[in-house]
């Protein structure tokens, strides 16, 4: 089991045949993700890596059943492709691409809640479940099957605490990506929901950092969850009114602090890690009692 | 990008939100004109991107031009904050019966706009009691239609049909139309004055979204920016300056802000934040480890867990940089992930020993910083 | 039993304190309207025959449990006012408005299907289920309760039918108002379905006219209907390109004629009259087979 | 509201969808200036509101100026249908390779606006074997997005990266962008010609919700009603000029048509479509009246289902015109419904009794029509 995508998920790569759509397609050909077609207006009945590529996600979608989509467009282009996508029904958009404007990517969450579909990103890495599908960019040795669910805003720390926990022989049902961007798709408590229902699931990972409250609303609903989190959150030393990177990663107003997320997710019940590389030995130590 | 008042208010009058009269100037004789153009007592109040400018002594009233040119010789040149004052607003004093608050920012929960109201102005909306404000989730398929507007001013007490409760109902809609058609982040009116039967915003805060400006050319540009972070923008690497010692650089931002706080934890002063992203080539990490080396730290720490971002790259970056200057200060480099073997092929020919464990290397860094 | 509405519909009245909207609202409680509150901008806290009076419909709401609003604000204006109700989480929305710029009513559809909500009108009479709840227009002594469903497009040939109906004793279930307009919220199929597991409707009167296709659709759904249904269409002699009143009243590129839809209707098995007064002859030679 | 072909292609040209060379002229010596000045063949083209001006001759071609002079004379002052020719536009003659067909209107069945197109153009598209037409419902409140404006390009066959293809795509977007923002009903293309890398619109017809003429104070004004159906319309009454000679009112445009299919089966002819409206009050149906009788009936029929007309005033208006002047013809009238005895009782003193059933009245009048 799994949540979201699992090994029957058919995917489409739209802007397959960019430089990166190329390389992340074959990357995740080789992970094992179904993928079944990609697009690129004006190459349609060419192929990359063998996959049929189509002008249109409403060509692709006459060809194949398609459950998932993935964004590889440029920022200013993003929000037409993710409306290409959900006019065309497909329910599962991941967009990876950075730099969207903050308006046009509030009007793609509009138009994801319209057509009922769950929007990963924009600005992730994506979302893998583990050995069955890996939907974009995350490096593919560190992610074996287990039992650990894990969901973050950063990508490359996830790696880090990813990797850690495969080296130690932990895998992973689910690792979600939900985007470095004030505004993404998912919050953490919805992917926490997907966990808590996800019989496979037996810890759970957040991966959090300062600055909004994703990470208080999450600790509203580990209160009442079953299932152990464990949790890190990042920018313990970052100052007061410096974005840190991601468009969310600030502190203003006093509102976003390291300090108020830990205790909220402390006074949940969370197990808070101090450093990332003690997540693994708390997950760890979690999943033995 | 913050907007200065000025800048904020030319917004407003375009946008048919009133805004008290008044011109920026730059010279004490240029705050003279003005103060006997507007006839009155006037205010004179520093431009510049920090709130609190009142507290701080950046805001004067004068009552006579006489007086507006002493003001404006005291202000212009002097420090507020992190900033110099070399623009002043004046206006027409307006004699405020009440201070309301409006503002359309980014609700990231509800991943909508939010609009807030409040007739507690005057103050930060944050130390305003709960239940005086008025929250309201804007639907971006629909917009902010007038009757939302009528709904939100009927919540604020006022007569719908009164001159104040009219002139409200348009002042929320011209808000939310600035707000949509110049890609604003925040558009704050604090205080939203009461005058008689008149409204007027003494105040307007703007901030329009970075990655917005490319079809935003009409709006001016304002670089809050520090050099360094300006030079890493350009090279498209995010880069804050701290005020520490030791030189960061991670590929990622949650990993960079990882990468802090482990060098915290160890004892470690932080000079900067700098994520050089997914994917960058040879040379961009090339100009970034140059970036480093300008700020003449005690160490600097690499910590690189590959995916996008080729192991190779960023050594091969390390040994160009290393070939064609002197490298004064220790560098420590963690180094795991996508072609990690020839990235540490590379580094080893140039010198260095890379680590598999960030907090390895990181610890090393905050002794030979330590040590130097 | 009556379709839509009902003898527990709580009804506000947008625009009230306008001559025809207090007109109208005392029609309606005369009848036995639940009608529970007005709005006009600006009036809030007054009352008009007894009904209390808001600013706006979320202050309606606030106060009162409403199942449906109905609209008599002026044509430009009333784009806003559907919108207002619709926001508000109104399930009813009955427009009466003549003359919207037909690109709002689009916009009003695209809104009320947004918010699963029933929209009736623009350009309508309204609807009444007869002795239980009438929401606008028609002259209250014609309607009677009784077993025959009545959908029409056009008002006052719906109030000379459902007259002679009423004098003759038949009564009906509900009879609805579509629309003259050519974009309105309720097909014939729509209602059709409606009466057709309505089990106290055991006839159906369907009235239509010359212009569109909403007829053969109509006839579409007949053929599968359990239920008989008794027609007439207006407009026989109405010359090609010549709109005749209505905005989809218009024969062209011979396309909505009355030949056409007599056509349609009978071979799906409904009993087409030749004149309106036709219309209460049939049915109650169905109602006795 | 119909535009005439003219004026369409200046709202194309403003929309960014190409079309020919060319000119409106009103007089030969014009169509002769316009064409020396087009330097090559041209066309002369009828600006007439109906269709198929080609097959009924208002399409003329003209080598040389003199030739177009020649045409032009022809051809203004002439009648075509129902119109007179006054205006010719001179184009310059396309060579066209294919004609295309594209075309935005208003789709009652999904509440839509609905985009239709096809490779088969040049010839009216009921005309068009189904399976060669691309039909497209666009969602309002989507708008018509360049990924489905490429779609429907794919769809009709040709290669998205090719001129034509991106013209296509561009054609179709700005198509829809004037449909939404000029109120349109119908924007049509019909032949939209290929020629060589090129698209050209060769003709244009749009049509202008009449419902929204208010908020597109921009666009020309064309009148194509009659002086008694303009007359009519200023009133607030929805009034159709018909050929027979028993004038007809009624209140509702379904029961007016009820009333003119009865006549009709009783064997009469209606002289015309009135309907009164609803609540319409004594001056309007008294001038309703006027207008029935100044284009001289043989009988004048009259059915009121009073709702919300009272009964009352409408006897009172026929109260009011047979006071200030003769009436030569029949009248005969059912009245029934609000205020029913008041109205009754005002007709009888004016010397009318009412019917109760619309068929008795109807039937009535055509005896007298055929009578008198």
């Amino acid at each position: 089991m799994a949540i979201i995508i699992d090994d029957k998920t058919q995917v489409l790569v739209q802007g397959i045949t960019g430089k990166q759509g190329q390389f992340h397609t074959m990357q995740m050909k080789a992970y094992g993700t179904k993928i079944v077609g990609g697009t690129s207006p004006g190459k349609g009945g060419t192929t990359v890596d063998g996959i049929p590529v189509y002008d249109t996600v409403r060509e692709a979608c006459e060809n194949h059943k398609i459950d998932a989509s993935v964004i590889f467009t440029p920022a200013f282009f993003a929000k037409e492709a993710a409306l290409e996508a959900l006019e065309a029904g497909i329910k599962v958009v991941v967009i990876i691409t950075e730099h969207i404007p903050v308006h046009d990517e509030m009007e793609i969450m509009a138009y994801g809640k319209r057509y009922g579909a769950t929007i990963i990103g924009p600005n992730t890495f994506g979302i893998v479940s583990s050995g069955q599908c890996k939907i974009v960019i995350p490096p593919n040795p560190y992610f074996i099957p287990g039992s650990v669910g894990v969901v973050a805003r950063s990508g490359t720390l996830t790696y880090e605490i990813v990797g850690n926990l495969t080296a130690q022989g932990i895998g992973q049902t689910t690792v979600v990506g939900m985007g470095g961007d004030r505004i993404v798709g998912l919050s953490f408590v919805d992917v926490l929901k997907l966990f808590e229902e996800d019989p496979e699931t037996k810890v759970v990972v957040l991966i959090g950092e300062i600055g909004g409250d994703a990470e208080e609303r999450a600790a509203e609903y580990i209160k009442i969850m079953t299932k152990p989190v464990v949790a890190y959150i990042a920018g313990k030393s970052a100052p007061p009114g410096k974005r840190m990177g991601h468009a969310g990663a600030i502190i203003e107003r006093g509102k976003g602090t390291f300090e108020g997320k830990v205790k909220a997710l402390s006074e949940a019940g969370a197990k808070v890690a101090e450093l990332p590389f003690e997540v693994p030995v708390m997950v760890k130590e979690t999943l033995k009692s | 990008m913050k907007l200065y008042e000025y800048m904020g208010k030319e917004l407003f009058a375009q946008f048919q939100i009133p805004v008290p009269q008044g011109k920026v100037i730059t010279t004490a004789q240029e705050a003279e004109q003005v103060a006997l153009n507007l006839g009155g007592p006037c205010v004179l109040k520093s431009q510049v991107l920090s709130g609190k400018r009142g507290k701080a002594g950046g805001i004067v009233f004068a009552d006579t031009p006489q007086e507006a040119k002493e003001g404006a010789e005291k202000l212009l040149g002097q420090r507020l904050g992190d900033y110099t004052i070399d623009m002043l607003l004046v206006e027409e004093k307006i004699s405020i019966e009440k201070e309301l608050y409006l503002a359309i920012t980014i609700d990231s929960g509800s991943r909508q706009p939010i609009l807030i109201a409040s007739t507690q102005g005057g103050m930060d909306i944050e130390e305003v009691p709960e239940e005086d404000i008025i929250k309201e989730p804007i639907d971006v398929l629909i917009g902010l239609k007038s009757f939302l507007a009528k709904d939100i001013v009927r919540r604020m007490g006022f007569p719908l049909l009164s001159p104040i409760g009219k002139e409200l109902v348009n002042i929320i809609s011209n808000m939310y139309n600035l707000f949509l058609s110049k890609d604003a982040e925040l558009v704050e009116i604090n205080p939203l004055a009461v005058c008689g039967k008149k409204l007027v915003a003494a105040d307007a805060k703007i901030t329009i979204d970075d990655e917005a400006l490319f079809r935003q050319q009409d709006l001016p540009r304002v670089e809050e920016n520090t050099e360094a972070e300006q030079a890493a923008r350009e090279l498209g690497l995010a880069f804050v300056e701290l005020d520490g010692d030791i030189a960061v650089m991670a590929n990622g931002a949650g990993i960079t802000m990882g990468t802090l706080d482990t060098l915290a934890y160890y004892g470690g002063k932080p000079a900067n934040f700098l994520d050089a992203g997914g994917g960058t080539g040879v040379e961009a990490t090339a100009k970034a480890l140059e970036l480093l080396l300008s700020r003449n730290p005690k160490a600097i720490v690499i910590n690189i867990f590959g995916g996008i971002t080729r192991c190779d790259d960023v050594a091969r970056a390390f040994a160009t940089v290393k070939a064609n200057r002197e490298i004064p200060v220790p560098v420590v480099i963690r180094l795991v992930g996508t072609n990690q073997e020839e990235g540490r092929a590379i580094l080893q020919e140039a010198g260095i020993e890379a680590y598999d464990f960030m907090q390895d290397a990181i610890k090393k860094a905050v002794e030979l910083a330590h040590s130097s």
